[in-house]
């Protein structure tokens, strides 16, 4: 289905906030005015902003922790995720759990994000399963890593996703590493669109730094899904262009493969792309750019500000 | 003897009595009769055959598939799915086939449901069933008592009842609490046990231990099947006072009620027939040490399995499973000291 | 490759022993005269006999709860095994294990059997890894049900043998059911050797009653990992024809399936062809049965007699 | 103070003094230097990259990828991988990335490798490396101290050392034993502490626990991290004589010298940063309740994680995990009772 312009002008400008937010936090956690560690999604802006803007209202989300735009547009701000960042009260985890770690809010239809790899699978099918059981016509998307892919989880999760024919859908994001290990390290081959036909599950490979494309690929699933179509796999062909966390330098990635796909970023891509086809000029995209700046400034500001949590809270919350 | 695994039948009190597993299906049927988002899922838990035991047997048809759902072999990916249903408010009722299975689902309780709501408020209100214990000759794999893994994690609930009635009560509870609670089955009780269980609703408050026994000179703290080899192991010593608390839940533990049992007899002899090294009891025996001293009169004395596997073989698990002759023993030893 | 006359023969004497132990146990259970559970495996014979025949002497395996031919071609006597399935001193787990759990003896190349599926298969993998890091030509193989192809453990073992390229052969037993549920409740599709191509592992779907099919299939594997070549999915088709245990009345399974599998017995297929092949006469294959009976109930007598294991060994070998 | 997180710099005792986390690299190296069967597998663990922690690095160029396995994300697999390389002599050193990622592989620990030999005499001689324990702002999900899991598992060893020497003789001696060992490494530690090891061959016996301090008032039973903090508190409190036992080995249990040094003072204070309930601390507590009772002079008192996940942030996690101050206030009311 087409995006109308002014979507497209605001996918731009959620891309580029996530892309600010991710720069200015890859620059404090440099300066050591981070707290404990960090993961940049830089050149995932494409596939977790179209993830964000392709689910609706009421449909529910699991991202991962390079899925930072999904988050963004799905409403969490910027100065929240920065308070979680910095262990502040103000985080979705009220100090309790890391980095982009736990980011739930059910308000927002966002699942909070384990660590243990694959545990956001099993958990959204059965987000799904609840829409299912109850004929609501609601999706529960949730998304991969090419590392994660090789779990036990994400087998048992894909068979029974399409055994129930659950309203699911999967986003592999073929980043080309886990931690330090490459693909190739990983398994033989790397076409995760093919793996999902042992499952009979439709699936489909996209440029993963290509908004449009992505954006495509993810509504077509999610209208699946409503429609009683049953899961779908979309494989995000991708490049993690950082390490894998921002004490990690990645000497172990070739600098050749950073230069072919820095002419493919995601930003990049769609700025490009609305202006050649006029649909937005630089002038207003630099005003975009300006703005994400700023915000991202405030939010910092006031994650900053924002207080510890208290001591005396510690047992708080431990059981419902 | 041999049908009832050597268990005391409880006292048929007046009134009905059923057994421990009718006990349990009856708790799950009318959750599920007085809530629509009650469901129950694992293996070969639905349609005709009700599941390993039988304990699901008749719900798929009262209550239709998509309620009574069969899983494939995936205890990890089940146990996660309850999770999402869960988070939407559902409220799962998921059976592990044998509770020897569940080290299988392990990430999904201890690093998910487990911390959920501690970490961002996301509340998953499941209840796992978990048929455990052994003495029936199942073998290492099919005998395990596994509470402790889940008492030592923060932010779960864990169950054992012994009788008909604190199963279907205490199983009442877990399904309407907001936490994920672990309920483990005793297994040997299934059908060896009968016992009064009023009709209709009938709930046991979480986190209260009960005293089953009163008794002035030695104090028995047990839970699960353990609870009647107690009992037997005080009616052969008819000249000592024992006193029983049954723990019923072991997280959150009843402190109060264990710190006044043991003061009230300042002996005290702590059992379970899970693994004793680093099981429930050593927490038990722990915290009386810590906060009841002053009250003993005597060593805190733990039996429990041994740290073995659980043997399959009778003369072999007869020896690895604590006894009512050991209990016996060490009732009068402590009576003694 | 071609079986010589002598050597299928000699399959038809394995088989009629597996059926005339399986005959034998299912009595006694039935007449109370067993302990604990036990599980029938008829209608298994060729799968298993033929992996037994099809593995070098210096090969390993480690057979699931139906496998017992494995056991048997592979060298474990049938008094060995009426020992473990009583609890007698004399069963290879000297009353540890129950029924055909944990039958490991590495003098016959055979790893114990685990009751949480799918824990044969990664550590079968181990043992295939362990002969290609010591560069010896030697396979592992070990078999997996329908029910536990959907156990997360299988993907991450068929993942890393493709990766790795170990000498690994793995039998899928498809016997249409686990436990009580049938294949439909398991997976949208059952067709295994379509999904070892989701690992681009080479694989094969049998007629799992025929034994010569079987064992060309199971040899072909064998030999590629042997080789080189890397592992094999090997699917057999089969039915199982009691219940999941003899406790087990398998009132879910339609009759008339029984029915039509009956027909495609294969002790009986491998008799007929035999005799239509004129490869044997009805007075030598009857011989055969003759002493399969005979072998079995002297092992009972020997099991039944045999002590029951000293309780003062109980800590006995908790550590090596 | 930051950068070694508190923690007390060892004494450098005359030779080399070496950190924790280069004792243990060492003691890798060497045992594959003398041993071809030992081999190390694991997540990231190969090439130039050698580990999350970078234990391991220089391995793989040393002794070739074949002997430096890197893994797919599959803790299940490649530790019972590991299962299937061990039955056949190998001797694999499996890195857990962090040790809460340990619960991913349960199965296959305590299943498989657990009970291997005692079911059916299958030797499984691997180690696995847990980079454990927090304070260093690491979250819930890479701070976790899951040995008490591992303890109340009948058929493993578990290790927890405190010193490089310990690290490294220990790591050696679990490299050498026949039996599946959990190494627990103390993540704090590793760059935070240096100490004297001897040079070449070092080998610590699993099962002794050692005496770190003398002291005739108060004994204080730990391991791992916490030693340093126990080592602190006592400086803190120079009027109270303050005992320490290192239990160094969690499982076997070293029983003797617990039940000594709990009735050297008859006060004692069992601690570990784990989780307390149902923690080891509650093993060695109930244990010296049951055998040491006539010695002791005072409650048990037991200092642990609390019943919480391990929070995040600064003030959550000080108050979540023993410090100096709580423990020298125990020392001191231990004294004073
Ligand atoms: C079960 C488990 N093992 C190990 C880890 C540690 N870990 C965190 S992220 C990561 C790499 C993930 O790679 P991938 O799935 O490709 O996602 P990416 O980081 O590339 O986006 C690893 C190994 C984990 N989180 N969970
Ligand atoms: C992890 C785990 N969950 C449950 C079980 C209980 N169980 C034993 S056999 C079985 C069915 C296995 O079916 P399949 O793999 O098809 O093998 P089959 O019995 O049909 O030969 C089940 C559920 C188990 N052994 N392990
Ligand atoms: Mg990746
Ligand atoms: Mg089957």
């Amino acid at each position: 289905m087409e995006l109308s312009s002014e979507r497209r002008i605001e996918a731009y400008a959620w891309m580029t906030l996530t892309r600010a937010f991710d720069d200015a936090m890859v620059a404090m956690w440099k300066q050591g005015r981070g707290l404990g560690g960090a993961f940049s999604q830089r050149g995932h802006e494409a596939i977790s902003v179209a993830a964000g803007m392709a689910l609706g209202p009421d449909d529910v989300v699991a991202p991962m922790h390079r899925d930072l735009g999904t988050y963004l547009v799905r409403g969490m701000t910027p100065d929240r995720i920065f308070g979680n960042l910095l262990g502040k009260v103000t985080g979705p985890t009220r100090g309790r759990d890391a980095n982009l770690h736990g980011m739930g809010d059910l308000t927002l239809g966002i699942i909070g994000f384990v660590s243990h790899i694959p545990q956001a699978l099993p958990t959204t099918l059965g987000v799904a399963m609840s829409f299912k059981l109850r004929g609501e016509r609601r999706v529960a998307l949730t998304t991969v890593g090419d590392g994660g892919f090789t779990s036990g989880g994400t087998h048992e999760t894909l068979n029974m996703a399409s055994l129930y024919r659950a309203p699911f859908v999967l986003i592999v994001e073929d980043n080309k590493y886990a931690y330090s290990t490459p693909l190739d390290q990983q398994m033989r081959s790397a076409r995760f669109a093919e793996k999902a036909a042992a499952y009979d599950i439709p699936s489909v490979k996209v440029d993963g730094n290509d908004f449009d494309a992505m954006y495509a690929a993810v509504f077509t699933g999610i209208d699946r899904a409503r429609e009683g179509g049953g899961p779908t796999v979309i494989e995000a062909d991708t490049m993690r262009m950082l390490g894998h966390a921002i004490h990690d330098g990645a000497e172990y990635v070739p600098a050749e493969m950073l230069e072919a796909w820095k002419a493919r970023d995601p930003v990049e891509n769609l700025r490009r792309r609305l202006l050649e086809e006029e649909t937005a000029t630089d002038e207003q995209l630099d005003a975009v750019d300006r703005t994400a700046q700023l915000k991202i400034q405030e939010a910092i500001a006031t994650a900053v500000a924002a207080p510890m949590p208290d001591p005396s809270t510690l047992h708080e919350g431990v059981y419902a | 003897m041999n049908d009832n695994f050597g268990f005391s039948e409880a006292p048929a009190s007046g009134g009905r009595t059923i057994t421990y597993l009718e006990a349990i299906s009856e708790a799950i049927a009318e959750e599920m009769e007085r809530d629509e988002n009650v469901l129950v899922l694992g293996e070969d838990v639905g349609g005709e055959f009700g599941g390993a035991f039988k304990v699901t047997r008749g719900l798929a048809e009262r209550f239709g598939d998509d309620r009574v759902l069969n899983t494939p072999i995936a205890e990890l990916g089940f146990t996660g799915m309850a999770n999402g249903m869960a988070l939407m408010g559902l409220r799962p009722i998921v059976e592990m086939q044998f509770a020897d299975f569940i080290s299988t689902a392990f990430d999904s309780i201890v690093q998910f449901a487990a911390s959920a709501h501690y970490r961002w408020g996301g509340k998953i209100p499941w209840v796992i069933r978990a048929p455990s214990d052994g003495g029936i000759r199942s073998g290492p794999y099919h005998s395990q008592n596994p509470e402790a893994w889940f008492v030592h994690t923060p932010g779960l609930k864990v169950i054992a009842p012994s009788t008909p009635a604190d199963a279907k009560g205490l199983l009442t509870a877990a399904i309407r609490d907001d936490n994920p609670v672990i309920f483990f089955e005793a297994k040997p009780l299934y059908r060896s046990i009968r016992g009064h269980v009023p009709e209709g609703e009938h709930v046991v408050p979480i986190g209260k231990a009960a005293t089953v026994r009163e008794g002035s000179d030695v104090t028995i703290i047990t839970y699960g099947s353990m609870v009647h080899v107690a009992g037997q192991a005080a009616d052969s010593v008819p000249d000592v006072g024992v006193r029983i608390l049954d723990l019923r839940t072991l997280k959150p533990l009843d402190t109060e009620a264990i710190f006044e049992a043991a003061s009230a007899t300042g002996k005290v002899l702590v059992m379970h027939a899970a693994n004793r090294n680093t099981g429930v009891g050593a927490e038990v025996a722990a915290l009386i040490a810590e906060e009841a001293f002053e009250y003993l009169d005597g060593p805190i004395v733990r039996i429990g399995g041994q740290d073995t596997p659980v043997p399959f073989s009778p003369p072999l698990e007869d020896t690895y499973r604590p006894s009512v002759d050991i209990v016996a023993e060490a009732i009068k030893t402590l009576a003694a000291y």
